[in-house]
C-alpha cells in the first residue's frame, strides 16, 4: 500500500464513520475540483471503529469518527507509531426512524431502552410489548454494526453502557442501507445520523426523543438530548507532512461549515472552527 | 550411395538444428505444462488462504460452537460464532431459487429437445444464454427495486429486504443454467430409445416423460445440483435484497443474511487485515467452498455418468 | 382390428393429444415468460434511467449530487481491469488449453489437472474474492489496487478460456495435423502454424464470453476494498519522459460498473437509483454487446470453413 | 402376382413416393403386404428398404422436412391421409428396431409400456398381457424370474426378443421388422427366425433384411428394390429361382449391392 | 523376384512387425520398394495396408501406444532406428492422404509451407520452387493467377493435386499415397493417375489403393497384403497374370475383400 503513494498520482485515503463520510465525501469532491486532478482523495466506509483500526495501522491517512478515540484505539495509535491530531468537524444528531406509516411520533429513551438492550433480545419481537398502547406488530430493528461510532454512542447512551446491545438487528456500516431497510419496511425502526434523515425525510419518520425532534434548532440550543454529539476526523501528523494530506485538511476546515450544512449537519460554533484551525497551524 | 551419405553429411548442420528443434519443443512443452499446472495452483492457493486463516479462526472458536451454535454477531461485544443462522439464509435462498429453476428450467429443457422445431430452437437458445449473461449485480437490482414492491403490494408486511425476492430473482437467472444441461443430458439419449417410443405409439410428452426423462436422469439431476451449487455461491443478488441480518429462520418472507452476503457486508469496509473478523469471513469462505465442491463434484460425476452411458 | 376398438382407440388417443398439445403451449410460455420477464426488467431498468445517459453521464466522476454523478471512473477503471485480465487470462488460458488438448498424456496428472479446472469452474466468485485479500492484497502486497482486481478475475475466468480453447482445438480435423506432421512439422511448428491460427476464431469467442462475465463480476472485486469514493482516473499509462510508458495505474485505487451500479442500488435516494438504472443498463449493454459479438464471430468463423 | 389375389392384402401401398427433404427415397412403389404371411424387403444398401418399411408406420413424420405422397392402406384406411394421425397408425402398426433399444427400465416395464401409453391402469390385464406378449416373443421362460430387472442386462438376442413382445403387448395388426438380426450373433439371430415364423399366425410381417438367406429362408413374399424403385415382387421362391429383372438376379448372385 | 536385383532399392522393410498397442496390424513383412518406381500396396479392407504404409515415415510415433518391430532402410539408414528422429524421416518421405486435406489457407502457403517448416525465409527461392511444384503437380495453368485464393474453394481433384504439390515441393526421396484417388471422381482421377505416371521420373513411390484397376493400370510393381502379412510380390504383370497365392488370386476375381 505504500507502494500506491509512492508512484504516480498524490492520494489521500480516508476511511471510517458512515456518519461523517457525507461532509468528507463532498469536501473530497470540491477539493478534487479545485484542484483538477492533480490530487486525488479516496473516501471509504468501514464504520468508526474499523476506521479508527485501519487507521492506527498505517493504512490511512485520515479517519472520520463520529465519537472520540477510545482508550485502546489510542493504545494500539501509539504502539504503531502513529501521531494525530482531532479535528471536530460538525454536530449531529442521532435520529431515530420508522416506517411513515407507522402512527408514533415519539419515544422516550426508557422505551429505546427497553427496545435496544441486550436482554431485549429474542423476547421483545413486537411493538406492542414495549408500550402495550402501541400496534400489534413485529418490531424490526436497522441499526449500525459494531465498528460504528453511533452504535458506541448510542448504546452508551440508551443502554447505560458502551457496546451493550441486542444483535438480533440488521446491522450495516452502511446506513444507506439502514435508510432502504425502514423505509420498506413497515414494522421497522431503526437509528443513525442526521443527515440521512434530513436526505431521505420522505421516506421516513423521525421520533422525537422525550418530547424533542432532532433538528438543526434542537441541537444548536443544546435541547435534542441525549442523542446530539460532535463529529470528528483524525488526521496523522506524519500524512500531514504530505503536501496534498495538507492542503485536503485544510481545504475541509476552510470548508465544512457551509458542506456540513448542506449535507444536513450542524456546523460547528465560529470559536470552536477557529480553534481547529489553529491546532492544525501549531502542527508545522 | 556413398553419394547419397555425402549428401547426407552435408545435411549434418541438420544435427544441430535438430538438437535446437528438440529442445525448443522440451521448453514450449514444460512452459505449456506450467500453464495448464497454474490451474491446480490456482486451487491450491484458494485452499491455502482459506484453510490458513481458518485455522486462526478456529484456534479462537471451537468447530462445535462454530457448526451447532445458532447465532452468529461475530463483530459485536458478546460475539457468537454459529454458522447456522447463515446456512439457513442461504440454504432459504436457495431453496426458493430451486423452486423456480427447476421446473421453469425442466419444462424448458423438455420443450426445447422434445417439442420446439429445430429454427425456434436456434433462436431460443441465445435469448436464454443471455438470462445468463447478465450481471448478478443487475439482478439484485431487479429483486430489490422491482420485484420486492411488487411482492409488497401482494404481502404489505414483507420487509424491504426479504429472502423471497432474492431467491425468485436468482431462480429467474439460473433457469438457463438448468434448461440448458438437461437439454443437452435429453438431447445425448439415443434417438433409437425415442424411436422405440414412437414406435409403440406415445405422444411426444409421453415419450419425454416416461424415455427420454428417466434415461437422461444422472444428466438432468447434474444439472439441478450443478444449479444448487450455482445459488449456493451466488452473492451479488442476496446482498443487495435479502437482508443482512444473520437469523436462524426458514420463512422466505423474513430477511436473513447469507454466507456470500456476510462476506461481502463485512469486505464492504475492507476489514482490518489480521483481526477476529477477518478470519472470519474466511471460516465462512471455507463452509462455502466445501458446499459448492460436494456439490459439485457429485455433479460431475452424474454428468460424467450420462455421458458415459451413451 | 374392430371398428369399436378402432373408436376405443380414437378417443383415448384424443385425449393424450390434448395433453400433449398442452404442454407444447406451457412449454413455449414458459420460455417466454422467462425471457419476457427479463426483457420487461431489463426495459423497466432501461426506462427508469434513460434520462440519465447523456455524454456528461459518461464525462463526470460520482458526485453526491446524483444528478451532476456519472461513470466515468467506473468505466474508465473496467477497461483498464479487463485488459489486465485478457493480457493474464488469455496467454495462461490458452497455453493452458493447448497442454490438455494437445500434449497431456492419459496419466494422473492430467486427470487432476482436468478436474480440477472442471472444479475451479463452479467456486463461487465471491471465493476468488477471498483468494485475492488473502494473496493478492496481504501476502503479494498488491493492495487495492488494479492489477489486483485483473489479477482475479483473470483466475475466475480462466477455466472458461480454457474450455472453450479446446473446444476450438478439438473441433480441428486431425487430418490437418497429420498433414503437416507428414511435411515434417515439429509438435510445434504444426500447433503454431496451423492449430492455432485455425482455432483463432472459437478461442477468441471464448476470451469474449469469458470476458463479459468479468465485466459483470462484482463480489470479488468488493472484497479487495473497490468500494469507495473515486472521483479521479488511475494515472495515465503514457508520460513524457523515457520510456513513455508507465505502469503507475497498475497500483492505482479504482472503481468499476458493477461496483458503481452496487454503491447506487444501496442508495435510497431516488435519484441515485435512477442512476443505477442507467449504469445497470450500461453494463447490460457492455456483456450483450460482448455476447453479440462473440455468437456473430463464431457464427463468421464457422462460415468459411468446411475441412 | 396371381398368387397375391388369393390372400387378403393387410396393407398396401400405391403410387408411394417418399422425399427427405428434395432427396427422392422412395420411387413410386406399389406393394402389397399380404396378411398374416412375412413379406421381405431386400435389396442393395441404401436402395431406400428402411425408408419403404418407416413409411408404413409413418416414422418420417417425426422428423421435420420428410414428405409422401401417394397412399398407404391398411386394410381400408388410407393412413398417410391428412385425417388419421401417426400416432393412431403407430399404434395398429408397431415396429422393430436394428440395433435392440429397449427402455433403460425392468423388463416389465418395457413391454408393459405399450399398454400404459394408451392409458391402461388396471394392474392384472397389464400382467396378463405382459406375460402373454412374453410367451410369444418366446422369452417368459427366460425372465419369469426376474421381471423386476434392468433389460439393459439381457443378452443381445434376449433384449432384441424383448423389443418384439414390447411390440406384440397391444396386438397391432401388422409388425415392421428392419433387419432385426443384423446385430446378433447367428444362434441369437436363429432363435429369432423361428419365433417370426411363429408369429407370422397371428399378425401380418414386413421386414426389411440385407441377408438373402434369411429372405430365402422364412419368407413367404419378397420385394425386391433397386435405387428406391421397386423392381420385382412375388413369392419367395418365385423372387430367388426366376427373377424377372436383370439387377435381380445380379443381386440374387452377389454382382451388385 | 529377380527382376528387383537389377533395381536399386530405395527402401526396404526387414521382418517389419508393427502393434497398436496390443493388436498386431503388421505381421513379418519384407518389402522392397525399387527406387524411381511405382510400387502398389493392395488387399482388402483392413489387412494392414494404410498401417504399412505409415511406417514409411514414421507417422505412427504420433500416437502413443505403437510398436514398431524391424528395421525399415531409407537407403542405408534403418529410419526406425533410436537415433533417428521422425521429423527428419518425414522431411526425407513425404505423403499424400486419403482425403485431400489442404491447410485452411492460400493456395501458395500450402505448397510453401514444406518450405517454411524448414525454416526457408528467402522469397525469392520459395516462389521458385512454389511454382516449380504447382507445375510438377499439373496444377500451375489452373492456379497460377490466383495463388491468394484459399486453398479450400478448389475443387477435391485440384486440392488433392495441391497437396501432392505440397508433398513435392522439398523434394522428397519417396512418397507415399494412401489410397489418394478414393475420395475423387473418376475424371480427377485419371489426371491424378496421369500425373503419378510422370511423377516416378524423379521420386519413388509407394501407393496403396483398393482398386485392382488403378494398380494394374499403373504401378510398376505390387504387393499383396492378408490379413497384416505381405503374401505376394512382384513385378504387376507377373502378379496379376500369375499370382503364387491361392489368396491373391480370390482377391483378385473378387471373392474376397
Ligand atoms: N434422414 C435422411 N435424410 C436424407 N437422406 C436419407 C436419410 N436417411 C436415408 N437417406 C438416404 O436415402 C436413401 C435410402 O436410405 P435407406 O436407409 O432407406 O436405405 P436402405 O436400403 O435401408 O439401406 P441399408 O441396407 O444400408 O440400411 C439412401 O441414399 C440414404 O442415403
Ligand atoms: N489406430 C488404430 N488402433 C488400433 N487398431 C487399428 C488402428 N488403425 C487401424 N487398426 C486396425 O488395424 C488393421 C489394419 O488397418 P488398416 O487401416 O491398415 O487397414 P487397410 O488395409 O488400410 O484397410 P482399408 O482398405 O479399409 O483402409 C485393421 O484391423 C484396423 O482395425
Ligand atoms: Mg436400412
Ligand atoms: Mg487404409
Ligand atoms: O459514524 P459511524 O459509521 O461510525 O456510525
Amino acid at each position: 500500500i505504500p507502494a500506491v503513494r509512492s508512484q504516480g498520482t498524490p492520494t489521500v485515503k480516508i476511511d471510517g464513520s458512515s456518519t461523517v463520510y457525507p461532509i468528507t465525501e463532498a469536501v473530497a469532491e470540491e477539493f478534487q475540483k479545485a484542484k483538477q486532478g492533480a490530487m486525488r482523495v479516496t473516501v471509504g466506509i468501514s464504520g468508526t471503529g474499523g476506521g479508527f483500526k485501519k487507521f492506527c495501522a498505517g493504512q490511512t491517512d485520515i479517519s472520520n469518527a463520529s465519537r472520540p478515540i477510545k482508550d485502546s484505539e489510542v493504545q494500539a495509535c501509539k504502539s504503531a507509531g502513529i501521531n494525530y491530531i482531532e479535528l471536530p468537524v460538525a454536530y449531529d444528531a442521532i435520529t431515530v426512524v420508522v416506517h411513515p406509516s407507522n402512527p408514533l411520533t415519539s419515544i422516550s429513551t426508557a422505551e429505546l431502552k427497553k427496545m435496544w438492550e441486550p436482554a431485549a433480545q429474542g423476547k421483545i419481537m413486537k411493538w406492542n410489548q414495549i408500550n402495550s398502547s402501541w400496534p400489534d406488530k413485529a418490531l424490526k430493528l436497522y441499526g449500525p454494526g459494531a465498528d460504528s461510532g453511533t452504535f458506541d454512542y448510542f448504546t452508551e447512551e440508551i443502554n447505560g453502557k458502551s457496546q451493550a446491545s441486542r444483535t438480533d438487528y440488521t446491522p450495516s456500516e452502511d446506513d444507506n442501507v439502514l435508510v432502504q431497510g425502514v423505509s420498506r419496511d413497515q414494522g421497522a425502526l431503526g437509528y443513525f445520523g442526521y443527515a440521512y434523515y434530513e436526505n431521505n425525510k420522505g421516506k421516513l419518520k423521525s421520533l422525537a426523543i422525550n418530547g424533542v425532534k432532532p433538528s438543526l434548532d434542537t441541537v444548536n440550543n443544546g435541547s435534542y438530548k441525549p442523542l446530539s454529539r460532535p463529529i470528528f476526523i483524525y488526521v496523522s501528523t506524519n500524512a500531514l507532512k504530505r503536501p496534498e494530506v495538507k492542503a485536503f485538511v485544510e481545504y475541509y476546515l476552510q470548508n465544512s461549515a457551509q458542506l456540513s450544512k448542506e449535507v444536513g449537519y450542524v456546523p460547528l460554533p465560529s470559536n470552536m472552527q477557529q480553534q481547529a484551525i489553529s491546532r492544525l497551524q501549531s502542527q508545522n | 550411395m556413398t553419394q547419397k551419405q555425402l549428401q547426407l553429411s552435408k545435411k549434418s548442420k541438420q544435427l544441430t538444428p535438430k538438437q535446437i528443434r528438440n529442445s525448443r519443443e522440451k521448453v514450449i512443452e514444460f512452459i505449456l505444462f506450467l500453464a495448464a499446472f497454474s490451474s491446480v495452483a490456482t486451487t491450491i492457493a484458494i485452499l491455502y488462504i482459506l484453510i490458513d486463516e481458518s485455522v486462526l479462526f478456529f484456534q479462537e472458536v471451537s468447530i462445535v460452537e462454530f457448526l451447532t451454535g445458532t447465532q452468529w454477531t461475530p463483530l459485536f461485544a458478546d460475539a457468537q460464532y454459529g454458522i447456522l443462522p447463515l446456512l439457513s439464509g442461504t440454504l432459504v435462498t436457495s431453496t426458493v431459487a430451486m423452486f423456480v429453476a427447476i421446473p421453469l428450467g425442466t419444462i424448458a429443457a423438455i420443450y426445447l429437445s422434445e417439442f420446439a422445431h429445430p429454427k425456434l430452437r436456434e433462436i431460443v437458445k441465445p435469448w436464454l444464454e443471455v438470462l445468463a449473461a447478465i450481471p448478478t449485480v443487475v439482478y439484485g437490482y431487479f429483486a430489490l427495486l422491482v420485484v420486492t414492491p411488487i411482492l409488497q403490494s401482494i404481502f404489505p408486511m414483507l420487509p424491504g429486504f426479504n429472502m423471497l425476492s432474492a431467491g425468485l430473482v436468482m431462480g429467474l437467472m439460473i433457469i438457463p443454467f438448468v434448461s440448458s444441461i438437461s437439454e443437452d443430458a435429453m438431447r445425448s439419449v439415443p434417438v433409437g430409445l425415442r424411436e422405440g417410443s414412437y414406435a409403440m405409439g406415445a405422444t411426444r410428452l409421453q415419450t419425454a416423460l416416461k424415455v427420454v426423462f428417466p434415461s437422461a436422469i444422472s444428466g438432468i439431476s447434474a444439472a439441478y445440483i450443478l444449479a444448487v451449487s450455482r445459488a449456493v455461491g451466488e452473492t451479488m443478488i442476496v446482498t443487495v435484497a435479502a437482508g443482512l441480518q444473520p437469523q436462524l429462520t426458514w420463512n422466505p418472507f423474513d430477511q436473513a443474511a447469507t454466507i456470500t452476503a456476510y462476506i461481502v457486508q463485512v469486505s464492504l469496509g475492507d476489514i482490518p487485515h489480521g483481526t477476529l473478523e477477518y478470519h472470519t469471513i474466511f471460516a465462512a469462505g471455507l463452509t462455502l467452498v466445501l458446499m459448492t465442491l460436494v456439490l459439485n463434484i457429485i455433479g460431475h460425476f452424474l454428468a460424467k455418468r450420462y455421458r458415459e452411458i451413451y | 382390428m374392430t371398428d369399436s376398438n378402432l373408436q376405443e382407440i380414437r378417443t383415448e388417443l384424443n385425449r393424450r393429444k390434448k395433453v400433449d398439445q398442452l404442454f407444447a403451449i406451457v412449454g413455449f410460455l414458459v420460455i417466454l415468460f422467462s425471457i419476457l420477464i427479463l426483457v420487461g426488467l431489463t426495459l423497466q431498468m432501461a426506462i427508469s434511467g434513460i434520462y440519465r445517459i447523456t455524454p456528461d453521464f459518461f464525462l463526470s466522476f460520482p458526485s453526491r449530487k446524483p444528478e451532476e454523478a456519472g461513470i466515468l471512473s467506473a468505466w474508465v477503471g473496467t477497461t483498464l481491469v479487463m485488459f489486465v485480465t485478457a493480457i493474464i487470462s488469455v496467454p495462461l488460458g490458452v497455453a493452458s488449453g493447448i497442454y490438455l488438448e494437445e500434449y497431456s498424456r492419459k496419466n494422473w496428472i492430467a486427470d487432476l489437472i482436468e478436474i480440477n479446472v472442471t472444479n475451479l469452474a463452479g467456486v463461487p466468485s465471491i471465493v476468488y474474492g477471498l483468494l485475492a485479500l488473502g494473496l493478492f492484497v496481504y501476502i503479494l502486497n498488491l493492495g487495492e489496487s488494479i492489477l489486483a482486481a485483473g489479477l482475479t478475475l483473470a483466475l475466475l475466468i480462466l477455466p472458461i478460456v480454457i474450455v472453450t480453447t479446446r473446444e476450438a482445438l478439438r473441433a480441428i480435423p486431425n487430418s490437418l495435423r497429420e498433414a503437416a506432421y507428414a511435411l515434417g512439422a515439429s509438435k510445434w511448428q504444426m500447433i503454431w502454424d496451423h492449430i492455432l491460427p485455425y482455432s483463432f476464431g472459437s478461442i477468441l469467442t471464448g476470451v469474449i464470453i469469458g470476458l463479459s462475465r468479468a465485466i459483470g463480476e462484482t463480489a470479488p472485486v468488493i472484497t479487495i476494498g473497490a468500494l469507495t469514493f473515486i472521483a479521479f482516473l488511475p494515472d495515465s499509462p503514457f508520460k513524457g519522459e523515457f520510456p513513455f510508458i508507465s505502469l503507475a495505474w497498475l497500483q492505482a485505487p479504482f472503481t468499476v460498473m458493477p461496483i458503481q451500479m452496487f454503491n447506487w442500488v444501496s442508495r435510497p435516494e431516488a435519484e441515485f437509483i435512477a442512476n443505477a438504472a442507467a449504469a445497470g443498463t450500461v453494463l447490460i449493454l457492455m456483456t450483450l454487446t460482448m455476447n453479440t459479438i462473440a455468437v456473430y464471430l463464431r457464427y463468421w468463423f464457422r462460415r468459411g470453413i468446411k475441412w | 402376382m396371381k398368387e397375391l389375389i388369393t390372400l387378403k392384402p393387410k396393407a398396401e401401398a400405391r403410387d408411394l413416393n417418399f422425399y427427405y427433404g428434395s432427396f427422392h427415397a422412395v420411387k413410386n412403389v406399389n406393394l402389397t403386404v399380404p396378411e398374416r404371411q412375412v413379406t421381405a424387403l431386400i435389396g442393395p444398401s441404401g436402395c431406400g428398404k428402411t425408408t419403404l418399411l418407416r413409411c408404413f408406420n409413418r416414422m418420417h413424420d417425426l422428423y421435420p422436412g420428410n414428405r409422401y405422397e401417394g397412399q398407404i392402406f391398411l386394410d381400408s384406411d388410407n393412413i398417410l391421409s391428412r385425417e388419421i394421425d401417426p400416432i393412431e397408425v403407430r399404434m395398429r402398426v408397431s415396429m422393430v428396431f436394428q440395433k435392440p433399444n429397449p427402455f433403460p427400465k425392468s423388463i416389465y416395464e418395457n413391454v408393459a409400456y405399450g399398454l400404459r401409453v394408451r392409458g391402461e391402469k388396471k394392474r392384472s390385464l397389464i400382467d396378463e398381457k405382459v406375460e402373454q406378449a412374453l410367451k410369444e416373443a418366446a422369452l417368459w421362460d427366460e425372465v419369469k424370474d426376474r421381471l423386476k430387472d434392468m433389460a439393459l442386462n439381457l443378452s443381445g438376442g434376449q433384449q432384441q426378443r424383448l423389443c418384439i413382445a414390447r411390440a406384440l403387448v397391444a396386438n397391432p395388426e401388422m409388425i415392421l421388422f428392419d433387419e432385426p438380426t443384423s446385430a446378433l450373433d447367428p444362434i441369437a439371430t436363429a432363435s429369432i427366425e423361428e419365433l417370426m415364423s411363429q408369429l407370422k399366425q397371428h399378425v401380418t410381417i414386413l421386414i426389411v433384411t440385407h441377408s438373402m438367406q434369411q429372405a430365402a429362408r422364412f419368407s413367404d413374399y419378397t420385394a425386391f428394390m433397386y435405387l428406391g424403385e421397386m423392381l420385382e415382387f412375388g413369392t419367395t421362391s418365385k423372387v430367388f429361382s426366376s427373377p424377372s429383372h436383370s439387377q435381380t438376379e445380379d443381386y440374387l448372385r452377389g454382382r451388385i449391392g
